[in-house]
């Protein structure tokens, strides 16, 4: 008989839509981006494909950290408008 | 770098702060650790940025524990699964607030008795989780809810507190070199014992930086000097590449300080202090670095 | 007993916004309590606090299940949060954005751009706008307390005169 | 209300008053929800308006023992807890009691872990109850405020020499915030003069060996000065209310003279049973309510002859269960109670529910909100 | 009795009980009287008797971690302690039972400091009472390895997985040698299977965010399995019997029937009470014991109608009054209680002691042994 | 030597077993302290020596704390002392379990916060209050009730643990050697803020030696390099004189291991382990005191 | 039930006397109990012990108040320590000794010098005579149990053989 | 009003007569010593008078360190007799 406990599952989602926090959101240039990764790298979220290079907006937290890491500074961080 | 396993063992997305320091180490943590592993994570930011029950978001198990309790609670464990001949890996991820304070003195006693597992300090240099109060880990001059004015005390000296109870491997990271993690990570877990690994993790508002300078601020420690990538596998004490790049010409560390919030109290002579302090530990650890090499 | 629930984001400052909202209240001559709802946000994280008003002392601790107005901090949270539960029929809201939002029928809506506000007056800490303060002179105008007990209860908490500045704005600005 | 109004949260009321009674030392360690408590005082200090030693140790063991070592040498000690950090000092609150040492702590009521949750419960508090601590659970932010100042002066009398803790809701009451007046104690609290304080020029041994013909008197005498403590409570609420016009009871009553039945609870859940009996009595239930506010050292004389009781207990002692009923019914074996057990872990109770409490009560039973009948 | 008899000591009996039960894992610290305990398992395992891991910590909150983190692994585990040791645990003995572990622990009920004592008294553990941890009180060298083998098996079952601690009387039980049989348990304690044990193959996330919403709910699952325990208790004694031939009941009763005054009691004191019994009834005076063995869970089914009480408490709750008595009343409200405190810090208590407590017994008071009668 | 009072801070006789090598370092530690003193003392064998209730022996105030609680205690003193004006001495003396087990929390806290004590650990390498138990001080190979074959992993370097926190002021003593006490305790009390002083004090039931041999074995402790006296001022770090003698030409651990029963079942290669920690610690410090030197 | 009280010093054995004096009744099939008064005592230090034996379960814990017997295994003791303190009357003293020591009358006394048969066999532990199997010896021949069980009670404690023969000098020498 | 509590206050004999611990009783032979005092220095008892060199047999526990240290072995180690 299993306790009645705090016992969790792994499950997306699990701490909410994170990117229901974003005030500014990530924008790529593709045309400029030279597809180094670095971006994928550095978020702290994980929230871009590591091979597509595409940005999940339902989690990006908008932190900024992969404009401010670009080494091209293809990625421009606009404020969200709702 | 082409080695780092793309999968992610974090689903998305913990409700850490947008740019968390500590969040981006544990990524690249769990990739070289892999699936037979096991997390314990005492209070915390990471402790309460898992998700909410039902769910969660780490795709190893997660034991969370008590405060002060993380390196005794690996204890057990990695006791009981190698005496059931499990070689699952115990790794804890605490906070430095879990590691310098409350949790020493359990810490302290793994070590001595040379329990198998590696513990992980994530440092954001206060205690995130409940709002940035000093730890003993807080620089000299940080502003933290309890040293309005800025801490008058140094930052305690972690690494050579644990140093000093002669671990199998020692080593130091930064979330902002994640490649450096991954493989200091995956290496401590090829070696029976205790290991050690300490990460200074930069965390927004603690350290009142916008929430985008988080790698680049830790890249600022390294290159100042104030935070040194190393590791030491028994006797073998190696300064990292990063560091060892930085060495050659540190960063003045008032750029460091100047880029944060949690220093703007610190005035000249404090920063002549902390200064000071960096140089005279550079040359402490040239010249370790420096015996550790004749030795060989 | 008037009951006020706010709706925003950790860092922006609506926990303030509820105690000044009460502090002037108070000022009035009238018993009030603000109550956040703390959990363990992180900055940017939507969190609620509430808000009552009442002419003897307020004796209710719990959650306020049916509000009598509902203040929308941050637009952004509406759509992860359902801003408008248990609202009263009839009852109030405001909220904070430049341009005309539909809600369903039954309320009344009010509106102010008090981030342009906090913008324009630099009310702004580590990239996000200040909105606490613009909100006082907004309720203010709606005829939560008076303008005065507003006004000293933001001069209580914040000396920067921007602030007031920025509630004077939205107290005209204010979309009725 | 007299004076002039500050809007304040629980927590910062508890600071502001430990400022006001002087401390020479503060010792405490951070935890949600007390945290508030301490970086106000940490604020205080650096800011030069509390001239006090704040010593930011490394866990609440340490705070308590900080105070307990700053205490024996004569000095007005404070600290302050939550939760988890309360049952990390448990060694130590055993300690300062039998130690015999006046440290006054505010102390925020919070559930424990695990899985964390940091919402209120008195269960952190409530398993102190053998420590030799005096308990006070308060409702609002003014009672916060008063108790604090009040914990002083009784904990340092000679008669009474042993620690307060003031218990308040997490979040509930530690964050709300309500207009609040900060009396200005002025002499209330009379200097300290610890009887047995350390002196270097009559030097003496504290704490070694204590022979088994001995020990229970001085546990005794603690228990003695447990019940003068209650007389001791007595002078001081009625001299607070003489000095600053505030009336305080060790149990708080409300439309209790004609109820037939009475709502027993503690902390906000009392504060909010009021509005629960006036909807009762709406409805033509003669309800009222009895908050404990002075928990340790029990209460001994509440009327109750007669009445029916639903005790609430925000805690419970697994295998026996709520300690607040339980306590009751043993001092009080007429007592008819029907005993609820709600709002641990921060579950949300309402008036309304506690209403319904009362309207469904089964005397001599336990019931559980929030859990399916069948279950119970 | 049956078997072979060994001289031994409490502890040594405790031992070896955990020996025979091969637990996995073993972490404790030292602590007078409890060192026997842990002495003698170091050496089964230096020896290769045992074949634990004994793991030496740095200090009991280890001790009682170190067994959390072993075992939700799944295996078994065991620990002692006493006193200080106990209350230096506390916050980890809420954690082991929140985590619903089946952890045993050995526990020699000492007094606690200031000043330093090293006797027995009940005060240790009873202040644990409200942890989640099963509770029970042995009296005899016997039963302390009888209490332990079934504790295992009481503490593993599915219904219950709830830590369980077993009391003994520091010095007068763990040090005292009688004859024992060190039966063989054989299958008697079942393998161990933790339904939530860690599993890499499927992760599982344990403790994390506890929601108000449901909180509560688990701890109400503590309680069901703590009243599930009662039946499983039963079940494990009526096995116990079957199979070794020694009978225990959660309440052990000594001329109870005809009685009209009974003595109650835990521990060595509840046995010597039956001495006292013999002495009155040669006196005319029909008394009786009842030892209560299991404390958590408290016993609901004491057939006490009718019957005078002398409840003689070895601890106290400064500010309430003696535990047992106050929680006998608070269960059993119509009971006639006189109300004893005695035997606090090692003060000797003989049966003529506790023959005189019945003779001279005052229902609805509560009298200090030892301390004169006009400062009660 | 003349210098040393001739007044005994404790009176006649602590329950200490024959021969404790404890008491005798204490009777040093209190003379040099003098009557403005207050001792804080945890559970060990001091905590019980001091005589029955009403009465006690030590001559100035002693005030017992719990086991892992005495650096805070002493914390809270100081602190309290120091505000009210008082120069009091607080000076916490702890057995080796108190200091380097249950206590390093409290004690590590107490030094990164810089709080104005001395601590000093007596060290008889085991819990001898509750009957000699391994504690982390515990040497290599050494017999105790909780290590019957010996103890199979290192002593734990306090030490350097210690001096991973940067005192102004710590040293090492013995009990064989009381007048090198007498002035490191006179000397570390003239500084303000944290000291420490790790002082070897044989034990005879937990040694298993006569109790005639405890200032015996304790020098020949010194003489083999296995206890090495030295002291560091802020940085400036000097072997004590007897340790230097000693350094020219250490005695073989093996005498010094045969000289004492816990060591019975240490074999030749344990032994020879041992020596080669011995070598190499000594080497370290040989080079520490040379560095120390150069930079002044 | 018989009652005993054993004073030594710490590191002499008299705990372990206690519980083979214990054992060896046991296997002559009586109950018996020995309880230790521990304290914190060091060796050296004068200690008591206790030994209750009776033909059905002992249920008494506390001390010993009115010993039928007294074992003195150090006679130094008395120097400081009132051994015969509750002794009842006509009870026996047993006195580790090699020569008569006075008695106030009314007791029965008997010695053995166990210290000197110790020394013969070598049973010195840090330098201090163990006396704790000779005693048996001694008890045996008093009645107390069996010569066998004695024995055998030796046997399950101690491998060495020097114990079980100074046991059986000391049951040949003890001096009734 | 002072608490009944553990305090304690200074008193020779307080933690008994330690002399009666004593299985060996030093002796000294005052013709060989010379007075270094090196007995009473390390006796961790404190027994010996530093001045007259006299020892308290009322307290002396009989360790044996004074003889073991005496640099003119003119301490010998005697059993006790009572
Ligand atoms: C015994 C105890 N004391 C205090 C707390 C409250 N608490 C939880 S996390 C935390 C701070 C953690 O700091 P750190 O270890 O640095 O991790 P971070 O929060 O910075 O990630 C505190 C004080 C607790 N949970 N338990
Ligand atoms: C919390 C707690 N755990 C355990 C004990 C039991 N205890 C008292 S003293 C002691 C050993 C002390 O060892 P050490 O500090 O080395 O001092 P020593 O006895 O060797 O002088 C122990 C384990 C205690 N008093 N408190
Ligand atoms: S870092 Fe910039 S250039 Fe590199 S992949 Fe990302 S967006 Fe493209
Ligand atoms: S803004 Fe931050 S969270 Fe979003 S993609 Fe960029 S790095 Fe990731
Ligand atoms: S407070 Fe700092 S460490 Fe904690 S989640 Fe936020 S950014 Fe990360
Ligand atoms: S056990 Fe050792 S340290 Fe303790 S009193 Fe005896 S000799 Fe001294
Ligand atoms: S040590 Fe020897 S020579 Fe020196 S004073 Fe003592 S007895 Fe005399
Ligand atoms: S034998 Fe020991 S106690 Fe006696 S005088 Fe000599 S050193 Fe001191
Ligand atoms: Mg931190
Ligand atoms: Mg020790």
């Amino acid at each position: 008989m299993m306790p009645k406990m705090t016992i969790s599952v792994p499950h997306e989602g699990a701490a909410g839509l994170t990117g229901a926090w974003r005030t500014f959101r990530p924008v790529v240039n593709r045309d400029v981006c030279n597809k180094c990764g670095i971006c994928a790298m550095f978020c702290p979220d994980a929230v871009i494909d590591p091979d597509t290079l595409e940005i999940d907006l339902v989690y990006c937290k908008g932190c900024g950290i992969c404009a401010n890491e670009c080494p091209k500074k293809c990625i421009e961080m606009v404020r969200e408008e709702h | 770098m082409t080695e780092i396993p793309k999968e992610e063992m974090i689903l998305k997305c913990p409700s850490t702060c947008a740019g968390c320091g500590s969040l981006l180490a544990l990524r690249y943590i769990l990739k070289a650790a892999g699936k037979d592993t096991i997390l314990v994570i005492p209070a915390c930011c990471n402790s309460v940025i898992q998700g909410v029950y039902p769910y969660m978001l780490h795709t190893v198990p997660v034991y969370n524990i008590a405060f002060a309790a993380s390196a005794a609670c690996a204890s057990g464990m990695s006791e009981a699964l190698r005496a059931t001949g499990q070689k699952t890996n115990v790794i804890v991820y605490a906070g430095d607030g879990g590691t310098a304070d409350i949790g020493i003195q359990a810490l302290s006693g793994a070590l001595e008795r040379g329990e198998d597992f590696l513990y992980i300090c994530y440092d954001n240099e206060a205690y995130g989780n409940t709002g940035m109060q000093r730890s003993g880990a807080t620089p000299l001059g940080a502003i933290t809810t309890t040293t309005p004015n800025g801490k008058t005390v140094n930052k305690k000296d972690l690494d050579r507190i644990i140093e000093a109870h002669n671990l199998p491997y020692q080593a130091t990271a930064s979330s902002s070199y994640p490649a450096d993690i991954y493989n200091k990570v995956k290496k401590a877990l090829t070696i029976p014992g205790p290991k050690f690994i300490h990460i200074l993790a930069p965390c927004p508002p603690g350290w009142r930086i916008p929430s985008s300078k988080t790698v680049e601020i830790g890249k600022m420690a390294v290159k100042s000097g104030v935070w040194v990538l190393w590791e030491k596998e028994n006797d073998k004490f190696t300064i990292s590449a990063p560091s060892r790049a930085a060495m050659k010409k540190p960063m003045p560390v008032i750029d460091y300080l100047k880029a944060q919030g949690r220093f703007r109290k610190v005035d000249e002579k404090t920063a002549a202090v902390i200064q000071a302090n960096i140089d005279k530990n550079l040359r402490k650890i040239a010249i370790e670095a420096a015996q550790s090499e004749e030795n060989i | 007993m008037y009951e006020i629930r706010i709706h925003s984001r950790g860092g922006q400052g609506g926990v303030t916004a509820a105690r000044m909202m009460a502090s002037a209240a108070v000022k009035d001559g009238k018993f009030a309590t603000a109550c956040p709802f703390y959990g363990a946000e992180r900055r940017g994280a939507p969190i609620v606090s509430f808000v009552r008003i009442d002419d003897k002392p307020v004796r209710i601790y719990s959650q306020i299940n049916k509000p009598d107005m509902i203040i929308i901090l941050d637009p952004t949270v509406m759509d992860t949060v359902d801003v408008l539960d248990g609202l009263k029929e009839g009852g109030k809201i405001f909220i904070n954005t430049n341009e005309e939002t539909p809600f369903p029928p039954g309320f009344k809506v009010f509106r102010g751009d008090l981030t342009g506000i906090a913008l324009r007056e630099n009310l702004v800490v580590s990239g996000s706008a200040i909105v606490n303060t613009p909100v006082i002179g907004a309720l203010a105008k709606l005829g939560l307390f008076t303008r005065e007990s507003g006004v000293e209860a933001i001069t209580d908490t914040f000396t920067d005169p921007r602030n007031t500045n920025a509630a004077k704005a939205a107290y005209d600005e204010v979309i009725v | 209300m007299s004076g002039k109004l500050t809007m304040s949260t629980g927590n910062k009321a508890v600071a502001a008053a430990a400022k006001m009674a002087k401390p020479v030392v503060v010792a405490a360690y951070p935890i949600t929800p007390q945290t508030e408590i301490i970086e106000t005082i940490a604020d205080y200090v650096a800011s030069g308006e509390m001239d006090a030693r704040y010593i930011p140790v490394e866990s609440e063991h340490s705070a308590m023992t900080a105070c307990i070592g700053a205490s024996i040498t004569g000095v007005r000690v404070f600290t302050a807890t939550s939760s988890h950090g309360l049952l990390y000092m448990h060694e130590m609150l055993h300690w300062a009691a039998g130690a015999r040492l006046p440290i006054v702590m505010g102390q925020v009521n919070r559930t424990l872990a695990p899985g964390w949750n940091i919402w209120a419960e008195h269960t952190d508090a409530l398993s102190q109850r053998d420590t030799g601590w005096l308990q006070i659970y308060v409702s609002t932010v003014q009672e916060a405020y008063d108790a604090t100042l009040m914990a002083f002066r009784i904990a340092e009398d000679t008669r009474v020499l042993l620690p307060v803790m003031i218990n308040m809701d997490g979040f509930l009451l530690s964050h709300i915030m309500q207009p609040f007046e900060m009396t200005e104690p002025g002499d209330f609290i009379p200097p300290l003069n610890l009887p047995h304080k350390i002196d270097v020029l009559d030097p003496k041994g504290y704490g070694a060996m204590s022979p088994a013909n001995v020990h229970y008197q001085f546990r005794f005498d603690m228990e003695k000065s447990m019940r003068a403590s209650r007389t001791v409570i007595d002078e001081t609420e009625t001299e607070f209310k003489k000095r600053f016009g505030r009336t305080y009871k060790p149990v708080d009553e409300y439309l209790t003279e004609d109820a037939d039945v009475i709502i027993i609870a503690l902390g906000t859940l009392g504060k909010e049973a009021e509005v629960a009996a006036d909807l009762l009595r709406k409805e033509g239930i003669k309800a009222g309510v009895m908050r404990i506010r002075w928990f340790r050292p029990f209460p001994l004389d509440m009327n109750i002859k007669g009445k029916e009781l639903v005790v609430i207990d925000r805690d419970y002692s697994f295998g026996f269960g709520g300690v607040i009923a339980g306590e009751i019914q043993a001092r009080y074996p007429d007592a008819k109670i029907a005993s609820i057990i709600a709002g641990l872990g921060g579950q949300e109770v309402t008036y309304e529910d506690m209403a319904a409490f009362v309207k469904n009560r089964k005397t001599g039973t336990e019931f559980w909100f929030g859990i399916p009948q069948e279950e119970q």
